[in-house]
């Protein structure tokens, strides 16, 4: 092929940047089941939040700091807040529940 | 045929114009939205020009594959680091109908809606330009984003009528389902992009070589083919179809059915021949497994849409089922049966969407659409009665429409490739899908013999689908019926045309020649012999063709005739338990998203299965 | 079908898909060792092309501009689609709000003078960074895309400001609305400039500027980002101020 | 290690889907559709990455380094954004649907059956 691995030689003591990517994947994993557990959706969009920042820390130890960018500024701040303005929005309407109580 | 070196301009500009006019709509919607005839008249006038420049585009691709590579970035060292349009006739014929589809449906929102604010024009716009897209792109994260775009443009369309419930939870559903497939078409692009290293599809099919797959490629493939199909209509992931088609304004079911759906299969056909092709080594398993899920998916459309009371939910259940004869048609691998299964497309499309414009022209006048209300009350619609029952048999494939050549290649390529039960199957659909049009055709413009049962689920619907216009309803305006009457001539004359087969069969051919793509695209260099998996066959429309194309016809009416005069026939009492089981299966399309989910989820574990036991 | 029969019945066809998605990702090769020739390539192509030192940017913008303007109209539609689905909102709103059928058991606190300031004071550094994002792209990790986000929050600092009535007076939805699709035009406007000077669409014509990775380098790498960043961040602010605009209509209703 | 973080994106589809077949409520299952779409990511960054590979930005860096794939990173950017995209037409839908069924369970909205 073009371009031969043997231009590449990856250092060898990257255990430790290993070490940060494991843990960092296992709190994301963790992270994600909460938030499909949290059935309160007030609450979920809390944790939403903190998944989108445990992304975009994921993101930066995979060398990535656009899509760390850009995680950070659409997870944890613009999406959290339209759903929490959504909720809001459903609190105030009239909904079926509110004449059922 | 242009020198292979030198790039086409009109590929990109059939993209960019329709969204250029879309954005600049809107940027001006402020000044224009007082008077607005202009803005139907620009959007028409961009949808006929990129019509235009799309049939041309067909004619000139006839003798190879386009290739474009945007800003100039031809592949160097044989890799692509561009993104590339490569377009041969059968998807720039694919482009061009759907491109006329917006057109007719345009024509016909002329007067349909009350205050068709500037946002219909331009979601129409990006909608013509992202399924133009679908059809062009030689780059596979290049299809996921027009397809991302025909899909979110959709999803607003059907939510446009907002003040009813239908429209809502047919647009969530079709939103979610439609969503999770992409997604897990991107998992599935990811996979294949680990292991080729590439994005361009001529690309990655040249570096999954030959011959056995790893489990890799075998997964890549289901999971890229997860989304189309969702998007396809294919049983089991077919149940968002008839939720979004039953709420969407007319002009947008009209593309829904017309080619949305059958750019689902194009894309399947696309990445198969493309792409993961020779990587899967053309195994008789992988025709198998496409014949078994097109055979189910057109049994159980047709048998849904026969029970439907609903007219455009009975539409939509047809689509399905002939959602299935176009894969069965993929699935035979040979030159015959996709250029079959792409004679069906046009001829289906064409009618389905008379057939579209009619309801809607139903749906003006008389302000609904359930058949057992409308019983009779169709007589005053003269020439759309007429021209609903044209399209009706056209549906039911009846010669001279484009529909019987497509049933009839697809039987006959079929029977020359040892499966000859699948000329059975594409009679019985199109009798029943035939019979349940046909049956409203007597019913609701003739009105002959009883009305038919009530549907319970209709009552409940308690608002009557208001009528989506207001304005005289004394007669259909002409843009109302003049649309359907040119789709059905259109369909008829196509059906009529000499060699229609030995061009569809050569465009077919184009697509399914691996070997001449790759050195087309990548290469640059002219193909002038092609050479595909497996032969041509002969087209010329055989008696055998017209028979089949009048028998399902006469079928057709006869079963349409039972359905109307059912009371009066004496042997039909004992139906009974045959009508519990029908109300079973009718409580498996039940509106709710999260069933569609499981069996989206289910459908994906079954053709895994069944490929990786089959393939390993 | 029933939650409970629903449950069942996925958790058997999830473990089939979870064991077919496991037995592809077996092929895949070793966490760290990409080897894909595209990488390598836009590495070894990008300053040569470009003059641009941001190789995301450069393949966002230039290598697979053609995505960047399918996505921006992803956006464009989606803000379109939204505004019409709101729109049959604003106006029920309206009938409603006139009456008293909003109920009144919502309180709404008035936001403290300390949030208030402390919001005024950081909307203008906001503003700045997403400037500053944006007109970067061919240089340093940024692009149009996050500048447009980052800005589009300094608004989110206005409402937490409370001061939102005011701004919306001043900005109602048309211009957002039309911000928006200009910026998107304005995205595949200079790709046809591409194809008039340069012959192809989204080809580079303008000059790539002599220092590599100078802020006015990568010729038309900048001026895309700056309609994608125009783009997004009137998208997003369309999209938040749809639905800020909902809730604060019916706290209008609230106070009168 | 080789294979852990392909894993773990697994995980997140799963659990992702789990959810959105699971949901009594709208908004949460739009919200276990982000978690579906961010899966998509975590694989997208995990395939392209190199270890020891600096990320691909020039400004600062001479010679020709180690670095990860970009190409990767874009088709990611692209992807966030039409998650935003997606998920802001939902939540309109979303609120509508409760104005028009008064409630928010996919299970009411039963207004198409059959």
């Amino acid at each position: 092929m073009i371009l031969s691995d043997a231009t590449f030689r990856p250092p060898t003591t990257a255990w430790a940047g290993q070490l940060l990517e494991v843990v960092l994947l296992v709190l994301v994993a963790a992270a994600a089941t909460l938030v499909v557990l949290t059935r309160r959706p007030q609450r979920q969009v809390v944790v939403l939040s903190g998944y989108g920042l445990l992304l975009s820390l994921l993101f930066f130890a995979l060398q990535a700091p656009d899509v760390t960018l850009s995680e950070m500024t659409v997870g944890a701040v613009v999406l959290p807040l339209v759903v929490l303005l959504t909720i809001s929005k459903l609190k105030m309407q009239p909904g079926r529940e509110e004449e059922k109580k | 045929m242009r020198a292979p070196g030198t790039l086409d301009p009109l590929l990109p500009l059939v993209v960019v114009v329709p969204l250029l006019v879309a954005a600049l709509l809107a940027a001006l919607s402020a000044l224009i939205s007082q008077h607005r005839r202009v803005l139907d008249l620009v959007a028409i006038a961009t949808s006929v020009a990129v019509s235009a420049m799309l049939v041309v585009l067909m004619a000139r691709t006839a003798g190879g594959v386009a290739v474009y590579w945007f800003a100039g970035l031809h592949p160097r060292h044989g890799a692509a680091i561009g993104i590339d349009f490569a377009a041969g006739s059968l998807s720039c014929g694919l482009a061009a109908l759907t491109a006329v589809l917006v057109t007719a449906s345009m024509v016909f929102s002329w007067r349909y809606f009350e205050t068709a604010s500037t946002w219909f024009h331009s979601l129409m716009l990006v909608f013509l330009a992202g399924m133009v897209g679908f059809c062009l792109t030689g780059d596979i994260f290049d299809l996921f984003v027009w397809f991302e775009v025909m899909g979110v443009a959709a999803y607003a369309l059907t939510a446009f009528r907002v003040e009813e419930k239908g429209p809502l939870q047919g647009a969530y559903n079709f939103a979610i389902t439609n969503s999770v497939g992409a997604y897990l078409s991107l998992l599935g692009i990811g996979l294949i992009y680990a292991r080729t290293g590439a994005l361009n599809m001529a690309q990655i099919g040249r570096a999954l070589g030959h011959g056995r797959p790893g489990s890799l490629v075998v997964v890549a493939f289901v999971l890229v083919l997860v989304g189309l199909i969702t998007k396809g209509a294919i049983v089991p992931f077919h149940f968002w179809l008839a939720d979004a088609h039953a709420v969407a304004p007319t002009p947008v079911c009209v593309l829904f059915s017309g080619v949305m759906v059958e750019l689902g299969l194009y894309g399947v056909a696309r990445v198969y021949w493309s792409v993961f092709g020779a990587g899967l080594g053309h195994r008789s398993a992988i025709t198998a497994a496409f014949l078994a899920l097109g055979i189910l998916t057109a049994l159980v459309g047709a048998f849904f849409s026969y029970r439907q009371r609903h007219l455009k939910r009975m539409l939509a259940f047809s689509t399905i089922s002939h959602a299935g004869l176009f894969l069965v048609g993929f699935a035979l691998l040979t030159p015959l049966g996709l250029a079959g299964a792409a004679a069906y497309v046009i001829g289906h499309g064409l009618v389905k969407a008379a057939l579209f414009l009619c309801v809607g022209a139903v749906l003006h006048r008389l302000g609904s659409v359930d058949e057992s209300r409308l019983h009779g009350r169709g007589r005053a619609l003269k020439t759309t009665g007429v021209v609903f029952t044209l399209a009706a048999l056209g549906l039911a494939d009846l010669p001279p429409f484009a529909t019987y050549l497509g049933a009839g290649w697809v039987g006959d390529s079929a029977s020359s490739h040892g499966a000859p039960y699948v000329t059975a199957v594409v009679m019985i659909s199109s009798i029943l899908v035939g019979g349940a049009v046909l049956r409203v055709a007597g019913g609701v413009f003739y009105g002959l013999g009883d009305p038919p049962r009530e549907d319970p689920r209709l009552r409940q619907g308690a608002t009557e689908e208001r009528s989506e216009t207001s304005g005289d309803e004394a007669k259909v305006p002409l843009t109302m019926t003049l649309p359907p009457l040119v789709l059905v001539a259109a369909a008829a004359a196509i059906g009529l045309l000499p060699h229609l087969g030995s061009v569809l069969q050569h465009a077919a051919l184009q697509v399914e020649d691996e070997a001449g793509y790759v050195k087309t695209v990548l290469g640059g260099a002219a193909v002038h012999h092609l050479s595909a998996l497996s032969p041509k066959e002969p087209t010329a429309v055989r008696a055998i063709d017209l028979e089949s194309g009048f028998g399902t016809a006469a079928g057709a009416l006869l079963l349409a005739l039972g359905g109307l005069y059912y009371r009066r026939l004496p042997g039909l009492k004992r139906l009974r338990p045959a009508r519990v089981v029908a109300d079973t299966f009718d409580r498996l399309q039940s509106g709710v998203v999260n069933d569609y989910l499981t069996w989206l989820v289910f459908g994906v574990a079954c053709i895994g299965g069944a490929l990786a036991f089959s393939l390993r | 079908m029933r939650p409970e029969r629903r449950l069942l019945f996925f958790v058997a066809a999830a473990a089939g898909f979870a064991a077919f998605l496991v037995w592809g990702l077996t092929g895949l090769p070793a966490f760290g060792h990409y080897r894909g020739p595209y990488g390598y390539l836009i590495d070894r192509l990008t300053v040569h092309y470009t003059h641009a030192t941001g190789l995301v940017s450069a393949v966002n913008f230039f290598f697979r501009g053609f995505d960047t303007v399918g996505e921006e109209f992803i956006l464009f539609v989606a803000a379109t689609g939204l505004a019409t689905v709101m729109r049959g909102l604003r106006e029920e709103e309206n009938e409603v709000s006139g009456g008293e059928a909003v109920s009144a058991g919502v309180s709404v606190p008035r936001t403290s003078d300390g949030v208030r300031t402390l919001a005024l004071l950081l909307t203008g550094p906001t503003l700045l960074i997403g400037w500053w994002l944006t007109t970067h792209a061919q240089t340093d990790p940024s692009g149009g895309f996050q500048g447009g986000a980052v800005m589009a929050t300094a608004v989110v600092l206005i409402y937490l400001a409370g001061e939102y009535l005011k701004l919306r007076r001043a900005d109602p939805i048309v211009v957002t609305d039309s911000v928006e699709a200009v910026g998107a035009a304005g995205f595949a406007i200079v790709g046809l400039f591409g194809l008039v000077a340069g012959g192809t669409y989204l080809a580079e014509v303008l000059p790539l500027g002599k220092h590599i990775g100078a802020v006015n380098a990568g010729g038309t790498i900048p001026l895309i980002s700056l309609c994608v960043g125009v783009e997004v961040m009137a998208a997003f602010l369309l999209v938040v101020s749809e639905f800020l605009g909902q809730t604060l209509v019916l706290k209008g209703a609230l106070d009168s | 290690m080789s294979l852990f973080p392909y894993l773990v994106a697994a995980w997140i589809a799963l659990v992702g889907l789990y959810g959105l077949v699971t949901s009594r409520h709208l908004v949460h299952q739009i919200l276990c559709l982000v978690v579906l779409q961010s899966s998509t990511y975590v694989l997208l960054l995990a395939v392209g990455f190199k270890t020891g590979g600096i990320a691909p930005y020039f400004s600062d860096v001479s010679g020709r380094p180690v670095t990860v794939d970009p190409v990767v990173q874009a088709l990611v950017l692209t992807d966030i954004v039409v998650e935003v995209a997606v998920t802001s037409l939902l939540l309109g839908l979303a609120v509508r649907a409760h104005r028009r069924f008064g409630s928010v369970d996919p299970e009411e909205l039963r207004q198409l059956r059959g």
